[in-house]
């Protein structure tokens, strides 16, 4: 493949602007020097950029290469020439087909799309989850009369969260909640897609990040909030 | 989230009790809120989580290197729901080398997902008795209650 | 034409030195304005200097039998007849054009006066304004007042205006009245000048600035010019700055703040490899642990791949991959950096030290007078050159300056021939060098004969492949022949040189076949180089100057293949041509641009070890990767292998980046095998003079002296001395003239005054003498057998004096008062 | 040498070599002689130049004894282009001084028949004139009375470089008896042709030569030893060194009897060393007076320097010191050191040039 047919291919403008594709590398190694998965199993980053260059992304993707990435972008940070590594790891993983993307991932995105959220947990069941914490921390000294404002109209903020504090680690709900109440602050949480988490980030799959800026916008729109609360 | 809780220790609707948390603690800046914060909008959050565990504790530090710079907990980029479990310990030496050489008995974070990994990895490789916060919950030990 | 033209340089360093010395002797009047309290500049801090590693500035004078200027190292002052040296001065602004210009000159460093001064140092005591040292990294603090220069005796103190505040304590505290401050707004006004010279050189990177791995915040990460302070006050140990232990380990970090679209910085400084390798190599002689992490080792000069080698052999380790950052090892006090040396291959290192190789400040712009007409600015003002190129710049720019501010008159008359010296010289070789060597002749009133080998003038035509280029030279051309000072002996050959600088006696055949004998005064070798040659397998393949004239031929409507590999470093750098050609790099890029250009669906292979281009040329690089041409480093231990079948080239080699061997099909192959001189040893034969084991003539010394041979009165530039590009070879064919025309001048000035005379009542004829001069200055006279010193050759270093066991070779009587009036 | 031929002495070995030589001017392979000779009134053999064969009965080339170096007087007639070849009788020491001087341009040994005397070691002259008094065959008696042996010259007890190299040929008194057989060894070349004018045949070399050669040097290494590392001691400090020259008299005999010391006009005895009344009245006024002359500090280091790598250890110049300042100790000590560093030695070769000289522009690449 020429270069010409990698540059259409590769249309890398992604939110932040600017960058430079992978041919201008410099294959200097600042972002293998970057990367601490550089070493493992073969990875490093040149050789991501090296395959982007030839545009054998659909080979990245398949490859462990493209997951291996944490997307950190510390390489990127580095890179003097200004290539953009982690918009073309999230550009292979999509390339690479919805078969090369890891099943918890891939599981998390079909209940997301289904269910609202990423556990695919029913909304009375974490309606149920929510208020039984919200009943322990009235237990706690300067609390008691703390409340819950679930699905709260006109909140200046609305407040997403991230699906393991509804999952397993539920304790960790109320350190929040204890700050919004000592500050007396007007806001709530949404009763349903309440997701405030979203893996089509990582999947590279754009469809999938649109639907959860979407579900966050309606509850938005729905509940009036004037202010959001993001767990990422 | 860091606006917001600036907003409430700067306007005093929230006060806070700096010597109720004895232990060292170290902060880690998430990838999302720093680096890539800085490269996408132009704005890390760096200084805003030193200003607020300033307000909140006494004794605590930064990993080396910090910032723009910082390591990756390792669980980042969907890396955590990934079978890759040897090559995320792998990835993580940096972090949990950076955290022993902190001398820190907890390590502060502003994100779920790092809190998540770098209690994990502590679990793995040790040390674990290191303790893992979030920046908030920070917040939330040291709030007075009238 | 005028007496004596009025011109003013800027800059004492070395640039600003040498233009300032080859205007005076060629009769300017020379003002020479320099900020700093002495000369030298830069090289003020830098005592060692690559590749002999050591500093040799003093070789830089002239010798000038007066005695007058003779001292013992510029760094300590300066003093030259003919020039006026404004220490202490910055130009602000020139007005006016050409044979009328004013210039306005300010104070910047104010000096206290040292017939008062008793060096008791109550003023530095009390000043309150402390600076960054240049010469001991902080170990010593240095105040806005402070001594002048370390070589300067203690009693020469300076006032650093850009940091004083006039706050007057230092006034209050000297007892002798030293100080006068009032002189700190002095401001001088040059009037009726010629032209000016810009030669103050460029500013330095300062990763602060930039936050170049965070060099703010380690202690003991410095850049290479803080490296060299260390160096200078370093004992057995070189200690660190942070807690001044012994370092052990040290790391050296080449492109800091170049070489980056980040930084909008996409510039090679071009000379920072070899400090790095001479840093390093010094340092291993204290038994330091040396690393040096690099993306291209950019040895591009005739001896510098060499001194790589011989880098590398004392135990310089060197690691390909630029780091991320340098990290610190909190209460362990080590620098530690993580680095990636091969694909898929991650390390850490530890150091104590760790130098950033820093260039040219990317944000640096020359003076904005530096582009008014009849300011002429040397090439050293706009980018950053070793010392040897920076006198080649400063020499060639002082003669354009003084040929164009000759223009207009006509010459006069034929210089008359005086005291056996023959003011005419033999230029040999009518390339771009030769030919640009004839005409600043020309323009100094001094006749030519200039000798070609082919029966055309223009040379081999090597790098000047462009149009303009290629137009460039047949105008080169064209003046020579119809300049009639210039006389042109086209298919004619030298055959023999004998005789003492100021008296030639050379034979020439012409193209009769007829031999003649020719008188001159000096003589300019520069016959140039040609391509090496290379096995072609069969008629795709070419070498990289065929292909690029043949790219280039046709403008923009030319041909060009579907698929081209372009092979650099082709059975060159390595022995026996252990040797960078320094034109092939750029002229491959250019070549793989206009390959696209004419056919953008090319696909374009370069196989490489190091890149080398240098200065903006680093922009070719930039544009030829982002237009899509596929760089593949190899190393020399496996070069990728040819094969050719079916009308297509076949390259088998190995892309480390995917760990896989892969082969390459083209429809051309070109190979870069470097350059040779075209008749090195030959030349060396016939005019006696040194030539290098591949056949390149050798100066007297490459780095201050470096369009002079070891024989006196023999120049030496282009391709024949070194490889160079055409532009190069231009400034060097210009700089040889420069300095031959020095020579004559001198020398129908002043043929029989020297530096050292033989007592021969005391002479016991045992010849030492003969035997340490090295310059070959001294000789037995043919008849009486007595001891003498030729004085066009003579350079005053004092060697024969030293070794006379009872002083029968002794300096003048000038230059012993001088002798004894140093420091 | 590879050569070895025994001559017969009938109890005068002098005798016997100064046939030869008499022998090699009849041959007319050599024009003139040097070679020590004492003529009365004088008892003291100095060198002389003789070319009648009928005269050399009169000389003593195996006198245990050198008036002065016979290298500066053998250097001076060896220069410049001429038709007399000269044979030069020489002890070791003298012939590496030549050596030295013909390296500067001082001697020209191709004018020369270097004829060497293997040495035992010179008595200093006055010994030799006290001692002859007593011994009429003083000059026989030498070689065999190990009691006037142990008093020759304080340098030769620790000189180990007693056998003659450079020599044409050489004149072998070691492990032989003297008053019946002396040796002659000889190398191809000149040294050749002169012992086929001589008729020497080549015969077996007597191994009790060998022993004797080996017992000598094992006793003056371990002499030289012991004297170095004195000498070593005291020079270790600049006030050994000024303790040691405390009394010099100033009388510069060591340097004028040095071999070596080849100037014309020493540049101790010239304007740079001269002190005018204004400098010394500075000085004295620092340092509590000030010894006159002044710079005899300044005289023995610059000899020192000199020395160091010209050194060829004959012991003139402590042999004339009035005062018995043992300054050939100390050169011979600071030569070795230096001669060491530089893998040099003085008089070791014609052909090895002299250090110090190799300036290169081109650094220390």
């Amino acid at each position: 493949m020429n270069s010409t047919e990698v540059l259409s291919h590769t249309d890398l403008s992604g939110p932040g602007g600017g960058g430079n594709p992978a041919q201008i590398c410099l294959g200097c190694g600042t972002c293998a020097s970057a990367c601490p998965m550089t070493g493992i199993e073969g990875f490093d980053p040149r050789r991501i950029v090296r395959l982007g260059q030839l545009g054998r992304f659909e080979e990245l993707g398949e490859s462990s290469l493209a997951w291996l990435c944490t997307m950190c972008g510390r390489c990127q940070e580095g890179c003097p020439m200004d290539v953009r590594i982690t918009d073309m790891i999230r550009e292979a993983r999509d390339l690479g087909g919805e078969k090369t993307v890891p099943q918890a991932i891939g599981k998390g995105i079909e209940m997301f799309m289904e269910t609202g959220n990423n556990l695919g947990l029913p909304d009375e069941d974490f309606g149920f989850i929510v208020e039984d914490v919200a009943e322990e921390l009235t237990e706690e000294p300067g609390f008691e009369d703390f409340v819950l404002p679930v699905d709260k109209e006109d909140a200046r903020l609305l407040f997403t969260l991230h699906n393991k504090l509804v999952n397993t680690q539920n304790e960790d709900l109320k350190h929040w909640w204890k700050i919004l109440h000592a500050a007396g602050e007007s806001w709530t949480l949404p009763g349903s897609r309440w997701e405030g988490v979203n893996w089509g980030f990582f999947s590279g799959q754009d469809q999938v990040l649109k639907a959860g800026v979407d579900t966050i916008v309606g509850n938005m729109e729905r509940l009036r909030s004037r202010g959001l609360m993001y767990p990422e | 989230m860091f606006d917001l809780l600036v907003e409430y220790i700067s306007t005093q609707r929230i006060r806070l009790d700096r010597d109720r948390i004895k232990k060292k603690a170290v902060y880690h800046d998430p990838c999302n809120y720093g680096r890539k914060s800085e490269a996408l909008f132009g704005h890390g959050y760096f200084h805003e989580p030193r200003w607020i565990l300033n307000q909140c504790l006494e004794h605590w530090t930064d990993m080396q290197p910090n910032r723009a710079r910082q390591y990756c907990c390792g669980g980042g980029g969907g890396l955590m729901l990934t079978p890759y479990e040897e090559q995320r310990k792998y990835y993580s030496r940096r972090k949990i080398e950076q955290i022993k050489n902190s001398r820190a008995e907890l390590v502060v974070v502003p994100c779920h997902s790092c809190h998540g990994h770098i209690r994990a990895m502590l679990d793995a490789q040790g040390p674990a008795s290191i303790e893992v916060k979030y920046l908030w919950e920070v917040v939330a030990e040291a709030l007075v209650m009238d | 034409m005028k007496e004596a033209a009025r011109a003013l340089v800027m800059g004492g360093g070395v640039s600003g030195l040498k233009a300032a010395m080859d205007l005076a002797r060629a009769g300017c009047s020379v003002f020479l304005a320099e900020k700093q309290a002495v000369p030298a500049g830069l090289l003020l801090g830098l005592d060692r200097q690559f590749p002999s590693n050591h500093c040799g500035l003093c070789r830089v004078l002239p010798p000038d039998p007066s005695g007058r200027t003779w001292q013992a190292c510029m760094r300590r002052g300066f003093g030259h007849p003919g020039i006026e040296f404004f220490p202490g001065f910055e130009v602000q602004d020139i007005q006016g054009s050409p044979g009328n210009m004013s210039a306005t000159l300010i104070r910047q460093t104010l000096m206290v006066d040292s017939d008062k001064c008793n060096a008791c140092m109550q003023c530095v005591e009390v000043c309150p304004v402390h600076m960054p040292d240049l010469f001991s990294t902080g170990q010593i603090p240095v105040k806005a007042i402070s001594r002048a220069a370390p070589h300067r005796p203690p009693h020469h103190l300076a006032i650093s205006l850009e940091a004083c505040t006039l706050c007057g304590r230092c006034r209050d505290a000297c007892r002798e009245g030293a100080i006068d401050l009032d002189a700190a707004r002095e401001e001088k006004v040059l009037d009726n000048l010629d032209f000016a010279v810009l030669a103050s050189g460029v500013e330095y990177c300062l990763p602060e600035v930039y936050n170049l791995y965070q060099s703010a915040a380690h202690a003991d990460v410095i850049t290479t010019l803080d490296f060299e302070a260390l160096l200078s006050s370093a004992g057995t140990d070189i200690m660190r700055p942070s807690d001044g232990r012994p370092v052990r380990r040290a790391a050296w970090v080449q492109c800091a703040g170049s070489r980056s679209l980040k930084l909008e910085a996409d510039h090679c400084s071009g000379i920072c490899c070899m400090i790095s390798l001479k840093q390093a190599s010094l340092a291993r002689e204290k038994d330091i642990q040396c690393s040096i992490f690099y993306m291209d080792m950019r040895t591009s000069g005739r001896d510098w791949q060499k001194y790589l080698d011989r880098a590398r052999e004392k135990g310089v380790e060197l690691i390909r991959c630029r780091p991320h950052s340098i990290e610190q090892v909190p209460e362990e006090q080590i620098l530690r950096i993580p680095h990636a040396p091969s694909p898929g291959n991650q390390q850490d290192r530890d150091f104590d030290l760790v130098v950033l190789s820093v260039g040219r400040d990317p944000a640096w712009k020359p003076p904005e007078y530096a582009g008014r007409e009849g300011v002429f600015t040397s090439p050293g003002s706009r980018r950053v050159l070793d010392i040897a190129r920076s006198i080649i710049a400063a020499s060639a720019t002082a003669a354009t300056a003084l040929g164009e501010d000759r223009q207009e008159s006509l010459p006069d008359q034929e210089a008359k021939d005086q005291d056996q010296v023959h003011s005419r010289v033999l230029v040999v070789g009518a390339g771009p060098a030769g030919l640009s060597a004839a005409l600043t002749l020309a323009a100094g009133n001094i006749p030519v004969v200039l000798v070609e080998q082919k029966d055309h003038l223009g040379g081999h035509g090597l790098s000047n492949i462009s149009p303009e280029q290629r137009k460039e030279v047949q105008d080169l051309a064209a003046r020579a022949m119809e300049h009639k000072l210039v006389q042109v002996y086209p298919s004619a050959a030298v055959i023999s040189c004998t005789g003492p600088a100021g008296g030639f006696k050379s034979r020439i055949r012409d193209s009769s076949g007829d031999e003649k004998e020719i008188l001159h005064g000096a003589a300019v070798l520069a016959t140039g180089g040609r391509a090496a040659p290379v096995a072609r397998q069969e008629d795709r393949t070419a070498d990289i100057f065929e292909y690029s004239r043949r790219i280039f031929a046709a403008g923009n409507s030319g041909e060009a293949p579907e698929s081209v590999i372009f092979i650099l470093c082709h059975n060159t750098r390595q022995e026996p041509a252990n040797y960078c050609s320094r034109v092939c790099c750029s002229l491959a890029l250019k070549s793989c641009l206009q390959t696209l250009s004419l056919r953008p669906e090319a696909e374009v292979t370069v196989f490489y070890r190091d890149i080398m281009v240098q200065g903006d040329d680093e922009e070719l690089y930039t544009r030829a990767r982002s237009e899509g041409v596929r760089f593949i480093p190899y190393s020399p231990d496996a070069p990728p292998s040819l094969e050719a079948k079916d009308g297509k080239i076949r390259v088998k080699g190995s892309d480390p980046y995917l760990s896989e061997e892969s082969e390459y099909e083209a429809e051309q192959l070109v190979l870069a095998p470097g350059v040779v001189p075209a008749a090195g040893s030959e030349m060396a034969r016939i005019f006696n003079v040194h030539s290098s084991a591949e056949g390149f003539l050798c100066e007297a010394d490459a780095k201050y002296r470096p369009v002079e041979s070891g024989r006196a009165g023999i120049f030496i530039c282009g391709l024949a001395r070194n490889p160079v590009p055409f532009k190069e070879a231009v400034l060097e064919g210009r700089a040889a003239a420069m300095s031959a025309l020095g020579l004559l001048k001198q020398g129908l000035d002043s043929r029989l005054q020297t530096f050292v005379r033989v007592k021969p009542a005391l002479c016991s004829l045992c010849g030492l003498c003969l035997e340490a001069c090295p310059f070959k200055a001294r000789y037995a006279h043919e008849e009486t057998g007595a001891m003498a010193v030729d004085p066009l050759a003579c350079r005053g270093c004092g060697a024969c004096v030293a070794v006379c066991p009872n002083k029968a070779s002794a300096w003048s009587e000038q230059l012993e008062e001088n002798v004894h009036e140093l420091n | 040498m590879h050569n070895f031929s025994l001559i017969e002495t009938r109890g005068d070995a002098g005798k016997a070599v100064s046939m030869l030589l008499a022998r090699l001017l009849e041959q007319n392979m050599v024009q003139a002689v040097i070679v020590p000779a004492a003529v009365p009134p004088s008892v003291l053999p100095m060198t002389r130049l003789l070319n009648n064969p009928a005269d050399l009965d009169q000389t003593s080339p195996l006198a245990p004894v050198a008036g002065v170096s016979a290298a500066t007087q053998a250097a001076k007639i060896s220069r410049g282009p001429q038709e007399i070849k000269i044979a030069a009788v020489l002890r070791p020491c003298e012939i590496r001084a030549l050596v030295e001087l013909h390296k500067l341009n001082q001697a020209q040994l191709d004018n020369l028949l270097v004829i060497g005397l293997e040495c035992p070691g010179r008595l200093e002259n006055q010994d030799y004139i006290d001692l002859q008094d007593q011994n009429q065959d003083l000059d026989q008696r030498f070689y065999r009375d190990e009691d006037l042996q142990s008093r020759i010259a304080i340098t030769c007890r620790s000189c180990i470089d007693f056998l003659p190299e450079n020599a044409h040929l050489n004149i072998c008194v070691l492990g032989l008896d003297l008053d019946q057989q002396a040796g002659i060894a000889w190398d191809e070349g000149p040294g050749a042709d002169a012992a086929r004018a001589l008729e020497l045949k080549p015969g077996q070399e007597p191994g009790e030569r060998g022993r004797a050669v080996d017992s000598l040097r094992s006793q003056r290494e371990s002499a030289r030893e012991e004297v170095m590392s004195r000498s070593r001691e005291t020079i270790s400090s600049s006030s050994g060194l000024q303790s040691m020259i405390a009394h010099c008299l100033g009388c510069f005999n060591c340097q004028r009897a040095c071999p070596v010391c080849f100037c014309r006009e020493c540049v101790c005895s010239r304007e740079a060393f001269e002190q005018n009344l204004e400098m010394l009245h500075t000085r004295a006024g620092r340092t509590g007076g000030i010894r006159l002359p002044a710079g005899m500090t300044m005289f023995h280091l610059t000899r020192l320097a000199h020395m160091a790598h010209a050194c060829v250890g004959c012991g003139q110049c402590s042999s004339v010191c009035p005062i018995h300042i043992p300054v050939a100790d100390i050169f011979r000590t600071v030569a070795a050191a230096t001669q060491k560093e530089l893998d040099y030695k003085a008089g070791r070769s014609p052909e090895e040039p002299i250090p110090h000289l190799n300036f290169s522009t081109e650094g220390d690449q």
